[in-house]
C-alpha cells in the first residue's frame, strides 16, 4: 500500500495562538486513519489545515500533488470530501439540494441522479426528507446527510471530523456500519477524529495519538488496545 | 520690461484716488461665492462654473474700470452649516469684498445675520424667499426675485379671467414651493378658501408624483398651479395626458423651458401651458437668431464650452453676472462695501439684451428685489406666446 | 498607558492655546469639528461599543438642534440650559425608540433608523407644526457673548464652551466604557445570548445604550444650532447620518479619541476634494474615502491600537 | 371608489419601480450581506450608458443587451477590484465603501451627462390604457418585473449556479468544503445585482426621466420594499416594493391633515409595525433551527 495523503511538518495556527506543532502522518490508499487525542490536542484543526481552512505551513502532500497551498476549493476538487464538526449542513436548501451541491464539481446529470439514488440506498431515511428543508431534520438525520452530501464528491479520501458526536448509539452504530460498507466496497480512504475511540479503532487501520498539536504516538490499532496505559486513557478500560 | 512695469505703475497711480474697503484694490475686486457642485442638488453648480468663465470674460475685455475681478466660488453642498464655514473662509480667509448671488435659502438664511454683522454685502441671492428683500432689518441682503410675486401673477390673472376657478395646488414641499404658494393665497385674498380646492405636495426625494396628481384630479378642480421643478413637471404634464385631464395649467418660471421640460413632457402634451418669465429661453425656437442668443451662445462655446446649452440655468447665471457688473461698473472708484450695496439698490430700469423685450431690472433703498417684471406667456406646441404686456408683480 | 496619558495632555494644551494662534474662521472650524466629534462620539456608544447600527442619527442632532433652538426661540431660556435639556430630550426620544429597535437586528434595525432620519425633517416641515419649528424657513438663534464679562471674541467663548462640553462627555463616556457597564455593553455586542445568559439585562442595556448615545448626538445638535445660529429641516436629512457613519470608521469603531479624526476627515476632506476639481469633487472625495479604507481598513483607531500594542509588547 | 382603485393602480405602478430596486437590493444582500447604498446610482450610471448607445444609434434592444452585459462585467470588475482586497475588514468600512462609490458613479453621471433631464424610450410605448388607470409603458414595467422575478425563481432553483449561489450566500464555508467556488459566487451576485439594477434603471427611466439623482428616491424605497419583503426573497422583495408603493399612496389620500406631507413617513411607521411583529420580513425564512 502507498500513501494517499501523507503530511510532514504540518503547523497551524489561529490568529496569535498556534494550535499544529508539527504533525507529521499518513493515510494509505484505501485505509482508514483515525486520530485520537483531548479536546484541544489539534485533531479538528488538522482536518481544517488539510482543508485549507486555516493559516498553514508544512508539507501536506495528495495523491502525489502538493497541496498546502492550495485554496479549499482547489482541495475538494482534487478529491476530497470533508464532513466538519458541525455537520456544515446548508439548513435552508431542501435535503436534495443538499446532495446536488456535494456534486456541485461533477459533471454529467444522469450519474449524478444515479449516486443520489445510491445514497437514499444507504440512509433511506433521506429519500422520505428528500424536499424538506435540511434544517428542520433531526441531528441523526442531518449527519447521514452531511456524510451523504461528502460521498456525492465520489472523493478518494473523506475526512470525518466526529462523526458520532451528539448522536444516539443506534444510529451511531448506523453510521458506522455504512463507513464500514463503504471502505470495503470502494477504494475510498478515509481520515476520522473521534471521540469515541473504540467505536473508531474497530474500523481503523491506522491510528494517531495527538496531544497539544503533536503526534505522540503512531500504530496500529492493536498498539493502543495491547499497550494498557494508552488502554486506560484513551478506551477507559 | 522697465517700461512696462512704469506703464502699470502709473497706470495705478492714476486710479489711487479710489476708496476701497477689504476685498478691492486698485487693481482687484474679489468676489465670493458658494453654491452646491458636490451633493443631490449639484446640477446648480453649473451656475458658479458659468459665472466662473463670465468673469474670465470680463478679465480678458479688461476687467471693470481697469481693475480684474478675482472670483472665488466655494461648494456649500446645500447645507447651511457648510454654507456659514464657506461664508467666513471667504470673509475672513480670502478677505473678499462680498458675496455675489450665493445660492439656497437656507444656506443664506444661514448666514444673513454674519453678513450683516460684518457690514458686507450679500446681493442677489439666489433663492426667492421673501426674508432677502427685507431693507429695513438687513439693509446688507440682497434677494434677486421672488417667488410671492410670481404667484401673485397668476393670482390677478385668475381673478381677472377666471374669477370662478376651482384651483389645485401642487408644490414642492420646502421653501420654493411655499412662497409661490403664499403669494398666490395672498393675491387672491378672500377667495382663497373658496378658489382652492384641492393641495398636493412631493419631496424631491419621491420617484414619482402620479398619486398627487390623481389625487388633485378628484378634487374636481379646472385649474392646476404647478410649482415643481422641471422633472416632476414634466412628470405632472404626462400624467396629466394619461389622466385625460386638462385643466388650465399654470406653471412656475422655473420649469417653464422647453429644453428642459416641456420637451421631454412632449410638445404636445404641454400646448395650453401658461407661464411667466423674465429672460429668454435659450430652447425656444423663438430666438434662434437673437443677436443676445447669438452671443450667448458663442460665449458659452468660447468659455464654457462644458455647459449645457438646453440648460436655461446657464442663461440666469450669466443674466445675473451682467447685473453684478453693472452695479460694480456704476460704483466706479468707490469700491467700499456701502458703496456697492448703495448702487446695488440704485438700479434705475438696468436692462440687457437677455432680459425678455419690455422687462428691466429696477432696485431702490426700499425695493430690493432687482426682478419683479414678469411676462406672462403660453406655449403654442412649439414656441411660448406672449400674453399681454410686461406686469408687474410687486405687493400692492 | 503613559502614552495615553501624554498625547491627553499634549492634546488639552494645544487646545485651550488654539484660540490664542488662530484666527476667527479657524476657531470656528475647530469648533465645529469638536460638534462633529461629539455626535460620533454618541454613534460611537452605539454601533461601536454596542454593536447596533443606526442610520437615524442625523435624526438626534436635529432634535437636539431644534429642541435648542425652540427653547431659546419660543421660551427665551438662556443657551447654556439648552445643551442639557436638548440631552435630555434626545435620551428619552433615543431610549422610546430603543424599545421597538429591541427586535430588530442587524439591516432590519438599519432600516428602522433609516426610516426616523428620513422622516424628522418631513415632520419639521409640518405645516400643523410651523408655529415652533418654523416651517420650512427655520429658526434662527442669537449667538451668544462671553460669559461673566470674560475677555474673549464669542467665537472663542462658543469654542471653549465646546471644548468643556466635548471634554467632559469624553470623560463621562470613558468612565462608562471602563465600568461594569460597559463591560456588558461589549459582551452584548459579542455575543447577546451568553450576556443574557451571564446575567446581563440585555433590553435594559441596549435601550439605555440608545438612550444615552441619542442624548449626546443631541447635545451636539444644540451646540451645532448655537453655532451655527440657525437650523433648517433639510440641514438634517439623511445623508448626515452617512456622514457621521463615515467620520465614526474613518476614526475608528470602539475608540473614543478617534471621534476627533473623523469629525477632521468630514469637515477638511470634503473642501480638499473641492480643490482637486470643482467638477469632480464628488467623485474625489469618494476616491479618497476607498483609499483610505484600503490603507487602514479599521479606521485611525485600528492604526492606533496596533501601534499601541507594538509599542507595548517591547 | 374610483380614487380608490386609481391610486392602489398608480401604486402598483409606483411600486413595480420599487419593487425592481428592491430585487437588485435582495440580489447583493443575498450574496454580501450589505445593503449596497451605491446600488441605485451604478443603476443610474447604466442607464446612462444605455441612453448614450441609443443616442448613437443603436436600435433599443441591442442598447437593451449591450447594456446589461457591460454592467454586468461592470458589477463583476467592482467585487475583484474595490471590494476583493477588503474581504477581511470589518463590515462598517465596506459601508464607507459603498458611499465612495455612491459619490464617484453620482458624480460621473453629472459630469459626463449633465443634469437636465432626458427622456429614455419605452419599449412599450406611453399610451394610456385599462381607462386612464395606467399607461403602456406601466403595464409593461409591471409585466418585465413579474417576468424578472420568474426568470431569477428559474435560475435560482433549476440551475446549478444558482444553487451555487444560494449555497455561497447561506453558508459560504460548507460551500467551500463541496468545491464551490464562493470568491467568484460573490462576484457573480455583484453583476447579477448590476444587471438587475441597470435593467431596473432601464424600466424606470421612461416613467421618472433619466438624469444622475434619479435613484437616489428610488433605492430608499427599494430597500423599503426589499426589507419588507424579508430581504432574503425575490419574491418578497417584488411584493415588498408594491406594498410599499400603494401603502404609500393611500396614506398620501387618505389620511387626513399631515398625509399629503407625511406619506414617506407614514409608510415608513407601517413598514417598522410589520418589522416588529415579523423581524424578518414579511416573506424572510424563519426557520425552526434543531441541533
Amino acid at each position: 500500500m502507498t500513501a494517499l495523503l501523507s503530511v510532514h511538518g504540518l503547523t497551524a495556527s489561529y490568529g496569535e495562538g498556534q494550535v499544529l506543532a508539527g504533525l507529521d502522518f499518513e493515510v494509505q490508499r484505501g485505509g482508514v486513519t483515525v486520530l485520537l487525542g483531548a479536546n484541544g490536542a489539534g485533531k479538528t484543526t488538522t482536518l481544517r489545515a488539510i482543508c485549507g481552512m486555516v493559516r498553514r505551513e508544512g508539507s501536506i502532500i495528495f495523491d502525489g500533488k502538493p497541496i498546502q497551498n492550495l485554496s479549499t476549493e482547489g482541495v475538494v476538487r482534487l478529491g476530497v470530501a470533508h464532513v466538519p464538526d458541525g455537520r456544515g449542513t446548508f439548513t435552508q436548501l431542501t435535503v436534495d439540494e443538499n446532495l446536488q451541491l456535494g456534486a456541485i464539481t461533477r459533471r454529467g446529470r444522469k450519474e449524478i441522479e444515479h449516486d443520489i439514488e445510491r445514497c437514499f440506498g444507504y440512509f433511506p431515511v433521506l429519500k422520505e426528507r428528500r424536499s424538506q428543508q435540511a434544517g428542520t431534520l433531526s441531528g441523526g438525520e442531518q449527519q447521514m446527510l452531511a456524510v451523504a452530501r461528502a460521498l456525492m464528491l465520489r472523493p478518494k479520501l473523506m475526512l470525518l471530523d466526529e462523526p458520532s458526536f451528539g448522536l444516539a448509539p443506534m444510529i451511531v452504530k448506523q453510521i458506522f456500519d455504512i463507513f464500514r460498507t463503504l471502505n470495503a466496497s470502494t477504494s475510498m480512504s478515509m481520515l476520522i477524529v473521534e471521540q469515541n475511540a473504540a467505536l473508531a479503532l474497530e474500523l481503523a487501520d491506522h491510528a494517531y495519538l495527538l496531544e497539544t498539536g503533536r503526534v505522540v504516538f503512531a500504530g496500529r490499532p492493536d498498539d493502543i488496545r495491547n499497550d494498557p496505559a494508552l488502554r486506560r486513557s484513551y478506551l477507559g478500560y | 520690461m522697465i517700461a512696462a512695469l512704469a506703464t502699470v505703475a502709473a497706470a495705478s497711480m492714476a486710479m489711487a484716488k479710489g476708496k476701497y474697503d477689504v476685498g478691492a484694490s486698485d487693481t482687484e475686486i474679489k468676489m465670493g461665492h458658494f453654491n452646491p457642485y458636490s451633493g443631490p442638488v449639484s446640477a446648480w453648480g453649473t451656475v458658479g462654473k458659468l459665472q466662473t468663465a463670465f468673469y474670465r470674460m470680463i478679465n480678458e475685455q479688461g476687467g471693470i474700470n481697469g481693475r480684474k475681478i478675482t472670483f472665488i466660488t466655494y461648494d456649500d453642498a446645500y447645507s447651511p452649516p457648510k454654507a456659514v464655514e464657506q461664508t467666513r473662509r471667504l470673509m475672513e480667509r480670502d478677505q473678499v469684498l462680498g458675496l455675489f448671488n450665493p445660492m439656497g435659502t437656507a444656506s443664506n438664511l444661514a448666514i444673513q445675520k454674519y453678513m450683516n454683522n460684518m457690514k458686507a454685502p450679500q446681493i442677489f441671492v439666489s433663492s426667492g424667499a421673501v426674508a432677502f428683500g427685507n431693507p429695513k432689518d438687513y439693509p446688507w441682503t440682497m434677494g434677486w426675485l421672488n417667488y410671492a410675486s410670481e404667484g401673485r401673477v397668476y393670482a390677478r390673472y385668475l381673478l381677472q379671467n377666471k374669477p370662478d376657478a376651482k384651483v389645485a395646488l401642487f408644490f414642492q414641499n420646502d421653501d420654493f414651493g411655499k412662497g409661490f404658494v403664499a403669494g398666490f393665497r395672498e393675491a387672491l385674498g378672500d377667495k382663497a378658501k373658496t378658489m382652492i380646492v384641492g393641495e398636493a405636495s412631493y419631496e424631491i426625494s419621491e420617484p414619482t408624483i402620479d398619486s398627487q396628481i390623481v389625487k388633485l384630479k378628484a378634487s374636481g378642480a379646472d385649474v392646476l398651479f404647478n410649482m415643481s421643478s422641471p422633472k416632476f413637471a414634466a412628470q405632472a404634464i404626462r400624467k396629466l395626458t394619461d389622466l385625460n385631464w386638462k385643466p388650465l395649467h399654470f406653471l412656475t418660471s422655473s420649469s417653464a423651458q422647453i429644453g428642459s421640460t416641456l420637451g421631454p413632457a412632449g410638445l404636445e402634451n404641454s400646448k395650453g401651458i401658461i407661464s411667466t418669465n423674465y429672460y429668454k429661453d435659450s430652447t425656444d425656437p423663438r430666438w434662434k437668431d437673437d443677436p443676445a442668443m447669438k452671443n450667448w451662445n458663442a460665449f458659452m462655446d468660447k468659455y464654457y464650452p462644458e455647459g449645457d446649452k438646453s440648460d436655461t440655468t446657464n442663461v440666469y447665471a450669466y443674466l445675473v453676472s451682467e447685473t453684478i457688473v453693472q452695479v460694480l461698473k456704476q460704483a466706479g472708484h468707490d469700491l467700499t462695501r456701502e458703496n456697492i450695496m448703495k448702487q446695488a439698490a440704485n438700479l434705475k430700469q438696468f436692462s440687457t439684451p437677455l432680459l425678455l423685450p419690455g422687462v428691466t431690472i429696477t432696485t431702490s433703498e426700499t425695493d430690493f428685489f432687482p426682478i419683479e417684471q414678469l411676462q406672462l406667456i403660453q406655449f403654442n406646441g412649439r414656441t411660448w406666446d406672449f400674453i399681454g404686456g410686461v406686469i408687474d408683480g410687486s405687493a400692492k | 498607558m503613559a502614552i495615553e496619558r501624554v498625547s491627553a495632555i499634549l492634546f488639552l494644551l494645544a487646545a485651550i492655546a488654539a484660540p490664542m494662534l488662530l484666527s476667527g474662521f479657524f476657531i470656528f472650524q475647530v469648533t465645529m469639528l469638536l460638534v462633529y466629534a461629539i455626535a460620533i462620539m454618541g454613534l460611537n456608544l452605539l454601533t461601536g461599543f454596542n454593536g447596533q447600527f443606526s442610520l437615524g442619527h442625523s435624526a438626534f442632532y436635529a432634535i437636539g438642534a431644534y429642541a435648542a433652538a425652540i427653547l431659546m426661540d419660543k421660551f427665551g431660556i438662556g443657551y447654556l440650559w439648552t445643551l442639557p435639556l436638548a440631552g435630555l430630550i434626545c435620551f428619552a426620544v433615543g431610549f422610546l425608540f430603543g424599545f421597538p429597535a429591541l427586535r430588530l437586528e442587524g439591516t432590519y434595525l438599519a432600516l428602522a433608523t433609516f426610516g426616523l432620519a428620513v422622516a424628522t425633517p418631513q415632520i419639521l416641515k409640518l405645516t400643523p407644526l410651523e408655529h415652533w419649528t418654523g416651517g420650512v424657513q427655520g429658526v434662527f438663534v442669537a449667538k451668544p457673548n462671553a460669559a461673566m464679562g470674560l475677555p474673549l471674541t464669542a467665537d472663542q467663548w462658543l469654542y471653549y464652551l465646546t471644548l468643556s462640553v466635548f471634554i467632559l462627555l469624553y470623560i463621562l463616556a470613558r468612565n462608562l466604557i471602563g465600568s461594569r457597564t460597559g463591560r456588558a455593553l461589549l459582551a452584548i455586542r459579542e455575543n447577546p445570548i451568553a450576556a443574557q445568559s451571564m446575567g446581563i439585562n440585555v433590553s435594559l442595556y441596549k435601550t439605555l445604550t440608545f438612550g444615552v448615545s441619542a442624548a449626546y448626538t443631541g447635545v451636539a445638535g444644540a451646540l451645532g444650532a448655537i453655532v451655527i445660529q440657525f437650523v433648517a429641516p433639510d440641514s438634517f436629512g439623511f445623508m448626515l447620518s452617512v456622514t457621521f457613519l463615515v467620520g465614526l470608521v474613518v476614526g475608528g469603531i470602539a475608540w473614543l479619541p478617534g471621534a476627533l479624526i473623523g469629525a477632521a476627515f468630514i469637515l477638511f476632506v470634503p473642501n480638499f476634494a473641492e480643490e482637486i476639481s470643482k467638477g469632480l469633487s464628488g467623485a474625489a472625495y469618494g476616491v479618497i474615502m476607498i483609499l483610505l479604507m484600503y490603507v487602514m481598513p479599521s479606521g485611525a483607531g485600528g492604526i492606533v491600537q496596533s501601534a499601541l500594542r507594538a509599542v507595548r509588547a517591547r | 371608489m374610483e380614487l380608490l382603485l386609481q391610486q392602489i393602480l398608480s401604486g402598483l405602478a409606483t411600486g413595480a419601480i420599487y419593487a425592481c430596486m428592491a430585487l437588485a437590493v435582495v440580489m447583493i444582500y443575498q450574496s454580501i450581506g450589505h445593503l449596497n447604498f451605491a446600488q441605485g446610482e451604478m443603476a443610474t450610471f447604466s442607464t446612462f450608458v444605455a441612453w448614450q448607445l441609443i443616442t448613437w444609434g443603436f436600435p433599443y434592444w441591442a442598447a437593451f443587451a449591450l447594456t446589461v452585459a457591460l454592467s454586468f462585467a461592470g458589477g463583476v470588475l467592482i467585487e475583484r477590484v474595490v471590494f476583493r482586497p477588503l474581504k477581511d475588514a470589518p463590515a462598517l468600512s465596506h459601508i464607507v465603501v459603498f458611499i465612495g462609490l455612491l459619490a464617484i458613479f453620482n458624480n460621473a453621471s453629472g459630469f459626463v451627462w449633465d443634469f437636465t433631464i432626458k427622456t429614455f424610450p419605452s419599449p412599450f410605448g406611453q399610451g394610456p390604457m385599462f381607462g386612464a388607470f395606467l399607461n403602456m409603458h406601466q403595464a409593461g414595467m409591471i409585466a418585465c418585473t413579474l417576468g424578472m422575478l420568474v426568470l431569477l425563481y428559474l435560475f435560482f432553483s433549476r440551475t446549478r449556479l444558482g444553487l451555487s449561489l444560494r449555497a455561497a450566500a447561506a453558508n459560504p464555508e460548507s460551500a467551500r468544503l463541496v468545491g464551490v467556488r464562493v470568491g467568484w459566487m460573490i462576484a457573480l451576485g455583484w453583476g447579477l445585482a448590476s444587471a438587475i439594477g441597470a435593467v431596473a434603471g432601464m424600466l424606470i427611466a421612461p416613467g421618472v426621466f433619466l438624469e444622475p439623482n434619479m435613484m437616489l428616491g428610488v433605492l430608499l424605497y427599494g430597500f423599503a420594499g426589499a426589507v419588507v419583503g424579508g430581504l432574503t426573497s425575490p419574491i418578497g422583495a417584488v411584493a415588498g416594493g408594491l406594498i410599499v408603493g400603494v401603502m404609500e399612496n393611500l396614506a398620501g389620500t387618505y389620511v387626513p391633515v399631515v398625509g399629503s406631507e407625511l406619506k414617506l413617513t407614514i409608510a415608513l411607521s407601517l413598514i417598522i409595525l410589520i418589522l416588529i411583529f415579523k423581524p424578518s420580513g414579511l416573506f424572510g425564512k424563519t426557520l425552526a433551527k434543531r441541533v
